[in-house]
């Protein structure tokens, strides 16, 4: 994609930004995400099939944030992760330009948020067709089956937190495992600490989370953990009609409320 | 299984609930003695690992109750919990985790009756539905994995 | 854009005179417009009487037609018919299953894509633009403009004009030079489908209806309704009778009054048809 | 909970009129205006509100006297209660629930017998012809209503203004609206 | 290391008929820390809690556990027992072992245990309670009252003679509000300016009070007992020190047609005015609107007539800066405009007005002084007709609710018809007669029964004019629906009274909530009917709901007292059961990361951002912080925070959990 080098190039030479977030060909063929400063360094600069990985995850990162204004190489679910820290304040609309990449992953010129916001809206924002497929499969299920089919997932878990890693809206500077008054999750790596962190963490981005699926692909142990948090962006949006990351204001479903939000199981 | 008694924790509001188990305890109504019940100033402070606590420490089962909407002593507060409750249930229904287990309810402080009313049907229920053995048992063998481990 | 049009059983009946006042303005303003291919009876207020899904699947049949022959919008003259098919179109797309049944029993697959006009509706988009250079013959006299029920009734459904002293008929009529009165029984009912079995009934209403109308000065009452001409028109006889009067003023279609206005013969509207004499013309 | 019990038990006028035209009787707080302004309602021996009032009780005695009444038959539709009811009571839907039901249960007030005979007449003209047939339907209506007598001075007057055709026109359509006819007929 | 005291009251035979409290004393004096458990008969009697107090200084506890009845009932009772003993308060918590186990089960070993878990789970709770100041915040003892209606002069003068100082702000250019409008007053029919006047002069002559009028509220920030206020004063064009009030100004101006708002439109006044004879203060304000200077650039008449030289055309508007210790809403409410009533005619046949037109129409300083009179050619109406809920109770075009007011003012109208227009006829057309109220059933009685008021209960379905007749074509219910046709020569609708005009948005400047009505809501509908859910401000009158005056007054009074009550201390003591985020040392500061969700869920606008900067002033780091004076504690918060950074005193995380483990666990 020379366009998105040339983007990139103007970027930096225009000094708009200091560092731009995409992603390179690595070592083994793989990409890997990159931050350009020197406008001689664009060309290494791609973008194709093999860049997954939700880059949205470096926008809070304090090594990244320093180097200045930053660009952003952006597909549909880092476009949603960037409304959802603007609207949580980890990082303000002024502070990055988007390189936007459509669904074929052609450039697309995203002028400000506005435009973004536009673009969103009028993407698909449920989840990833390959997944939901997963998720019916298992609501089909017994609620025994289900338990049993966490058991075994959860204990594999290693407490690795790769989950948390790969996840742009985990962005706590102190998680809430980290807390020991009190114990909120057990430190050890057995099923019942491990069922207890993966409910904390779906629970904490009940109606946050953009369904990009890095937290199950990061997953050393291959724990389809990621359908945990997609499954409450089903109920988010079967209950409350929204999906997260589609505007810079919104506010997250469990931090507001209607007064007749409809439940069926509080008597 | 008939002798079984099950353990209930009641996660309840100051304003409401509590005022209303009050009144439960003034007029006289019996009701099953196997709920203890723990105050919180709303059910907005209820926070949902308090859920999993009890029942990785035995209880067979829970109530969660407070003001009725639009009642709330903090004007919202059960509105929050409301939405935070739907997901939780969501959430631990798709992980099989046995929500007839825990009982949802809006007691106000008139409502001694049905404070009662509540709590028998809950006790009622568990003792049909018998201890959380699934629950208990993954405790436990985790427990054991530890002892593995080391 | 094509359009149809659905004049409705009396249009070819008792209310040709309507019929004929329609087509001459169409003709007068080049306005071409295909009827509705065998049309059916609107089924009334007899159907919705005795029988809701027949009510429905008569009119479904009538616009199911019309989507077909591609017809993006119907004029129904007769407001009678008119706020069958909004009904209709409404009732079904409200109730999906309703629907499938309904379009089960007409063997035709039904969309309720076509638009719907009464007279009024078709005169504002279309001989409006070109009335005022058309208008030969100011029509300068004091009318009461007479709405009666299914023009603006139910305003939830139909959501044309105010339902309380609506006023596009007077807007009209002022357009072509009369002067429409302030008039409170606009939209009070006629009597209706009670013509026949209730003449009584009729002749009471129509008369309190004529009655203001000619206390106040109006020299004609216009309408846009056939069912509410032939009781205000050829029920006159049985209206004198039962108050016991001669009321006198005449009963003209707004399309009439329009034609007049343009300078077209009171044959050609088909005034000559009218029960009660139309003196003024 | 006790109130969805309660609707079980329910099989009253009302609980049918709610099923089938939802529209909830007991909302009607009998202010009356539709009474005031309904145009038939002094020749009623139940104005709107009092079948309202009727409907509420629930009690089979005062909903036989709905379906026996004359009210259902008098009321013409012309909307101007609902387009006036401070809560929107679609009362117009329940006259005509109510007229279907009456006749279904053969509960038909003798007095409506002509209005009656009048819509058979009609939609019989429209069975055959698929269009109403004005002369076939008065000559059908004097046959069922035994008014001979009535409008006799009419119909020449019509036909000498071209206003009443002495043949019917027939629609291609006829055997499907004949098809409609039956299908609808319950 | 803890020390805890554990005392188990038998409360008679309340708690010891069904709990063996002995029993109970035993198994919890086992427990790790227990340094004493014992049972006593009565531990609210003046003995137990001596033995209470004793025992503190005895055996140096850290903690108490008083197992007795209901916190609900005598937790304040034990604290302050804590207290005198020498004991944080905060260090004593309750096991409700009454209301929540003897009183509602059986005797037997079952309830005794329950009973042993309830103390142990307060045991383990108390551990972990930490020693808590009353939280101390300054109040600024000048009230503010917004609206000088008669709810808002009541409220003013009852704090004002509590010799606090009140600030009484006031949106037009004269106080009196509504009432100064009206005629006579239901039940008792006494004259409305007669005995409001006297209250507005006090208002204005009183030492303790200043007032602003033709002035609005900018914008208010803070919280109980220091608030920030901005007030807007409207420039009048005139320097009020220098000019008297001799009104030639008025006479003179040659814009004369401007519909008078005092009088509901149906008299004329100046572009320079004073809106009524009574108005307080006594001063005309120029309708800039109106005004041929300010439209056209010249006239200036009004100044050169001046015998003062008091105008001042080129006046700015002022803004003012308050600090304000409460604030007492009373903005009142307004009419319903009828033209959404087609078929009633409103607006357009003359003789069709509204309730307060009326009250105009009847009044002695009206347009007509005190004829009835109709408006279209000042006719004497000899057949009247009233009609109630024009707009009320009527969810298709109007409002939902009842107005209240309409059914006793409307008596009131007919009589007052009657006793001016004794060969008249007066119909009211109802659908219930609401006359709850001292003297007011009374009161209607005596219209229908003295006056002969025509009362016909059905609603009207529409009203139109023919030859200069009002035709009312209503119906009688009671007569089974019958029609009923009026010929009227005067129609009067009771229209509904809803919220002011900017309602909304002066609520969301005080951040207090409101209804869908946009009504101001109160904080509990039976318990705190006064206060709103922000503290520190309260409301009064008809701005909360139409209220007759009455009402409205004795709300006046108990806002007043809730505020006197408020500036009787020098510093505020609320209970410090309030959040707290967490600090730590830089560079951490604290764990909070600033997503301010928080912000969004309190109730009470409790949460604000705190700054951390560089020396240089660059910001390193953004964190919530809880304002103390606003939380109340309800913990909203503390649940929803991810990095559990925020924590309740008194309901701290590590409590609660510790009572969970200990419900739960036998030890």
């Amino acid at each position: 994609m020379s366009n998105l080098v040339t983007k990139a190039k103007e970027l930096l030479d225009s000094k708009t930004v200091q560092v731009i977030i995409g992603y390179e060909a690595g070592p083994t063929g793989l990409a890997r995400p990159v931050f350009v400063t020197d406008p001689l360094k664009a060309d290494k600069l791609i973008y194709d099939e093999r860049c997954v990985q939700n880059l949205a995850v470096y926008l809070t990162k304090h090594e990244v944030k320093h180097l200045g204004k930053m660009a952003i190489v952006a597909t549909l679910p880092v476009m949603r992760s960037i409304m959802m820290l603007i609207s949580e304040q980890q990082i303000t609309s002024e502070n990055i330009v988007v390189i936007g990449i459509s669904s074929e992953g052609t450039l697309l010129d995203i002028a400000d948020i506005q435009v973004m916001q536009g673009y969103i809206e009028k993407s698909d924002l449920s989840n990833p067709s390959k997944y939901k497929e997963l998720l019916a499969e298992l609501n089909k299920l017994t609620p025994e089956e289900k338990f049993a089919y966490w058991q075994k997932e959860l204990s594999k878990c290693i407490k690795c937190y790769a989950c948390r890693q790969a996840c742009p809206m985990c962005y706590c500077t102190r998680c809430a495992v980290e807390v020991n008054q009190p114990q909120w999750i057990p430190v050890q790596s057995n099923t019942h600490g491990n069922m207890d962190w993966h409910v904390l963490r779906a629970m904490h981005l009940a109606g946050r989370c953009i369904s990009c699926g890095e937290c199950g692909r990061a997953c050393p142990v291959g724990i389809p953990c990621h359908l945990l948090t997609m499954h409450l962006t089903d109920q988010v949006y079967n209950y409350f009609k929204v999906y997260a990351g589609t505007s810079e204001k919104m506010s997250s479903v469990l931090s507001t409320y209607e007064p007749n939000d409809k439940e069926s199981f509080i008597i | 299984m008939s002798d079984f008694e099950p353990k209930v924790v009641a996660f309840v509001c100051n304003w409401c609930t509590y005022a209303g188990a009050d009144l439960t305890g003034t007029s006289r109504i019996k009701y099953a003695s196997n709920v203890k019940i723990i105050r919180f100033p709303c059910t907005g402070r209820i926070d949902f690992m308090l859920l999993l606590k009890a029942f990785a420490n035995g209880a067979d089962g829970i109530i969660v109750s407070g003001c009725h909407p639009n009642d709330c002593h903090y004007t919202s507060g059960n509105f929050h919990a409301k939405r935070r409750w739907i997901m939780f249930k969501e959430l631990m229904d798709f992980m099989g985790v046995d929500m007839n287990r825990i009982t949802f309810s809006w007691v106000s402080a008139a409502e001694g009756a049905r404070w009662a009313e509540v709590v028998n049907t809950t006790v009622t229920r568990l003792r049909e539905l018998g201890p959380y053995i699934s629950y208990k048992e993954m405790v436990n063998n985790s427990v054991e994995e530890e002892v593995k481990n080391e | 854009m094509k359009v149809g049009i659905y004049p409705g059983c009396s249009l070819t009946g008792s209310a040709r005179d309507y019929n004929e006042s329609v087509f001459a303005l169409a003709e007068a303003f080049g306005l071409e417009f295909t009827q509705v291919p065998d049309w059916n009876c609107c089924g009334a207020t007899a159907a919705h009487n005795l029988n809701k899904e027949l009510s429905l699947a008569l009119p479904a049949r009538i616009l199911a037609i019309a989507e077909k022959n591609g017809l993006e919008e119907i004029i129904v003259p007769c407001a009678a018919c008119y706020s069958r098919l909004v009904v209709t179109q409404h009732e079904l797309k409200k109730d999906p299953e309703l629907k499938n049944r309904i379009s089960e029993v007409i063997e035709m697959d039904y969309r309720g894509t076509s638009k719907i006009l009464n007279v009024i509706e078709w005169i504002d988009k279309y001989i409006i633009p070109k009335l005022e250079e058309k208008t030969v013959k100011p029509f300068n006299y004091k009318v009461a403009c007479y709405y009666g029920c299914l023009l603006v009734r139910p305003n939830k459904i139909l959501n044309y004009d105010r339902v309380e002293d609506p006023q596009s008929l007077d807007i009209v009529m002022n357009k072509i030079g009369a002067t429409p009165i302030d008039y409170p029984y606009k939209t009070e009912c006629c009597g209706a489908g009670l013509s026949i079995s209730r003449t009584d009934i009729v002749s009471k209403l129509s008369g309190k209806i004529i009655e203001d109308a000619e206390h106040r000065g109006a020299e004609a009452i216009v309408v846009a309704c056939p069912m509410c001409h032939s009781n205000l028109d050829m029920r006159r006889p049985d209206i004198n009778k039962y108050w016991k009067t001669e009321f006198k003023i005449p009963v003209i279609f707004v399309t009439q009054a329009i034609g007049l206005a343009i300078g077209l013969s009171p044959e050609k509207v088909g005034l000559k048809r009218h029960f009660v004499d139309v003196t003024i013309s | 909970m006790s109130h969805s019990e309660h609707h079980n038990e329910r099989n009253s006028l009302a609980y049918s009129v709610e099923k089938n035209v939802e529209v909830i009787a007991q909302k009607c707080y009998q202010c009356g205006k539709c009474s005031a302004g309904c145009p038939v309602a002094d020749e009623m021996d139940f104005p709107p509100s009092m079948v309202m009032r009727l409907l509420q009780t629930e009690d089979p005695a005062n909903d036989e006297k709905i379906l026996r009444s004359h009210s259902i038959w008098l009321c013409v539709t012309c909307e101007m209660c609902l387009s006036r009811c401070p809560m929107e009571i679609d009362i117009p839907s329940v006259m005509d629930f109510l007229r279907q039901k009456s006749r279904s249960e053969n509960k038909v007030n003798k007095k409506a017998k002509n209005i009656i005979a009048f819509h058979k007449s009609f939609l019989n003209s429209i069975r055959f012809t698929g269009r109403l047939y004005e002369l076939g339907l008065i000559l059908d209506y004097k046959r069922q209503s035994l008014n001979l007598t009535q409008d006799i001075s009419l119909a020449p007057k019509m036909i000498s203004r071209g206003k009443l055709h002495l043949f019917p026109t027939m629609i291609k359509g006829t055997a499907q609206i004949a098809r409609i006819f039956k299908k609808t007929s319950n | 290391m803890a020390r805890i005291g554990v005392f188990i009251c038998h409360c008679g035979e309340n708690i010891s008929a069904t709990v063996d409290c002995g029993k109970v004393a035993e198994s919890i004096g086992k427990l790790k820390h227990v340094v004493l458990s014992t049972d006593y008969k009565y531990m609210c009697s003046d003995p137990g809690q001596t033995l209470i107090k004793d025992a503190i200084k005895e055996h140096k506890l850290t903690g108490v556990v008083v197992s007795a009845c209901s916190p609900r009932m005598h937790e304040p009772t034990f604290r302050k027992a804590c207290a005198e003993g020498g004991l944080n308060p905060f260090l004593c918590e309750m096991a409700n072992l009454r209301e929540h186990c003897s009183w509602v089960h059986e005797k037997n070993d079952l309830t005794t245990e329950k009973a042993i878990d309830i103390v142990r789970t307060q045991v383990e709770k108390v551990k972990l309670n930490s020693a808590l100041q009353p939280i101390k915040v300054p109040v600024t003892k000048t009230a503010m009252v917004i609206g000088g209606g008669i709810a808002g002069i009541q409220s003013a003068l009852d704090i004002a003679n509590t010799g606090h100082k009140v600030i009484m702000v006031e949106r037009s250019p004269s106080i009196g509000g509504h009432m100064s409008q009206l005629s006579e007053t239901f039940p008792t029919l006494d004259c409305s300016q007669c005995i409001l006047t006297p209250r507005m002069v006090e208002v204005a002559q009183h030492p303790n009070i200043t007032l602003y009028t033709y002035a609005e509220v900018e914008s208010v920030e803070g919280f109980i007992g220091n608030f920030k206020v901005k007030i807007r004063k409207k420039a009048k064009s005139l320097d009020e020190k220098v000019c008297t009030g001799c009104g030639l100004c008025t006479t003179k101006c040659p814009q004369k047609k401007i519909p008078n708002e005092f009088e509901q439109g149906m008299g004329m006044r100046p572009a320079i005015y004073v809106p009524f004879p009574q108005a307080v203060p006594n001063r005309p304000v120029i309708d800039k609107e109106h005004c041929t200077y300010y439209l056209k650039g010249k006239c200036k008449i009004c100044e050169i007539v001046c015998p003062t030289k008091a105008i001042r055309f080129d006046q700015p508007d002022e803004i003012l800066e308050l600090e304000i210790g409460a604030i007492v809403v009373a903005t009142g409410f307004d009419i319903k405009h009828a033209d959404f009533f087609p078929e009633y005619g409103y607006g357009k046949y003359k003789d069709i007005i509204d309730g307060l037109q009326f009250e105009r129409l009847a009044s002695a300083s009206g347009p007509t002084s005190g004829e009835i009179r109709r408006p279209s050619d000042g006719e004497v109406p000899k057949n009247i007709v009233f009609i109630a809920c024009a707009g009320s109770r009527d969810p298709a075009k109007g409002i939902a609710y009842c107005s209240k007011i309409c059914c006793m003012y409307t008596a009131k109208h007919a009589m007052l018809y009657k006793h001016k227009v004794h060969d008249g006829r007066a119909h009211v057309f109802y659908m219930d007669i609401r006359s709850g109220g001292k003297n007011y059933d009374e009161f209607v009685r005596r219209a229908i029964e003295e006056d002969h008021v025509n009362y016909i209960r059905g609603r009207v379905s529409t009203v139109y004019e023919r030859d200069g007749k009002l035709i009312v074509k209503g119906v009688d219910t009671l007569l089974g629906g019958q029609p009923v046709e009026v010929v009227a020569d005067m129609v009067v609708l009771a229209t509904a009274g809803v919220a002011n005009a900017g309602a909304e948005e002066l609520a969301q400047k005080l951040h207090v909530s409101y209804d869908q009505h946009k009504f101001f809501a109160e904080a509990h509908p039976k318990l705190k009917p006064v206060e709103t859910n922000t503290a520190g401000i309260f409301l009064a009158g008809a701005c909360q709901n139409p209220k007759d005056i009455p009402d409205a007054v004795s709300q006046a009074s108990g806002s007043a007292v809730k505020v006197a009550a408020l500036f009787s201390q020098e510093m505020l003591t609320r209970e410090p059961l309030v959040a707290v985020v967490n600090r730590f040392c830089p560079p951490m500061y604290s764990t909070c990361v600033g997503c301010f969700m928080c912000q969004s869920v309190c109730p009470y606008q409790a949460i604000e951002r705190e700054d951390f900067k560089t020396r240089d002033g660059k910001i390193i780091k953004t964190v919530a912080k809880i304002n103390e004076g606003l939380c109340q504690g309800c913990g909203t918060c503390v649940a929803l925070c991810r990095s559990k950074s925020i924590d309740l005193l008194g309901y701290s995380n590590n409590q609660v959990h510790a009572e969970v483990m200990a419900l739960l666990n036998e030890y």
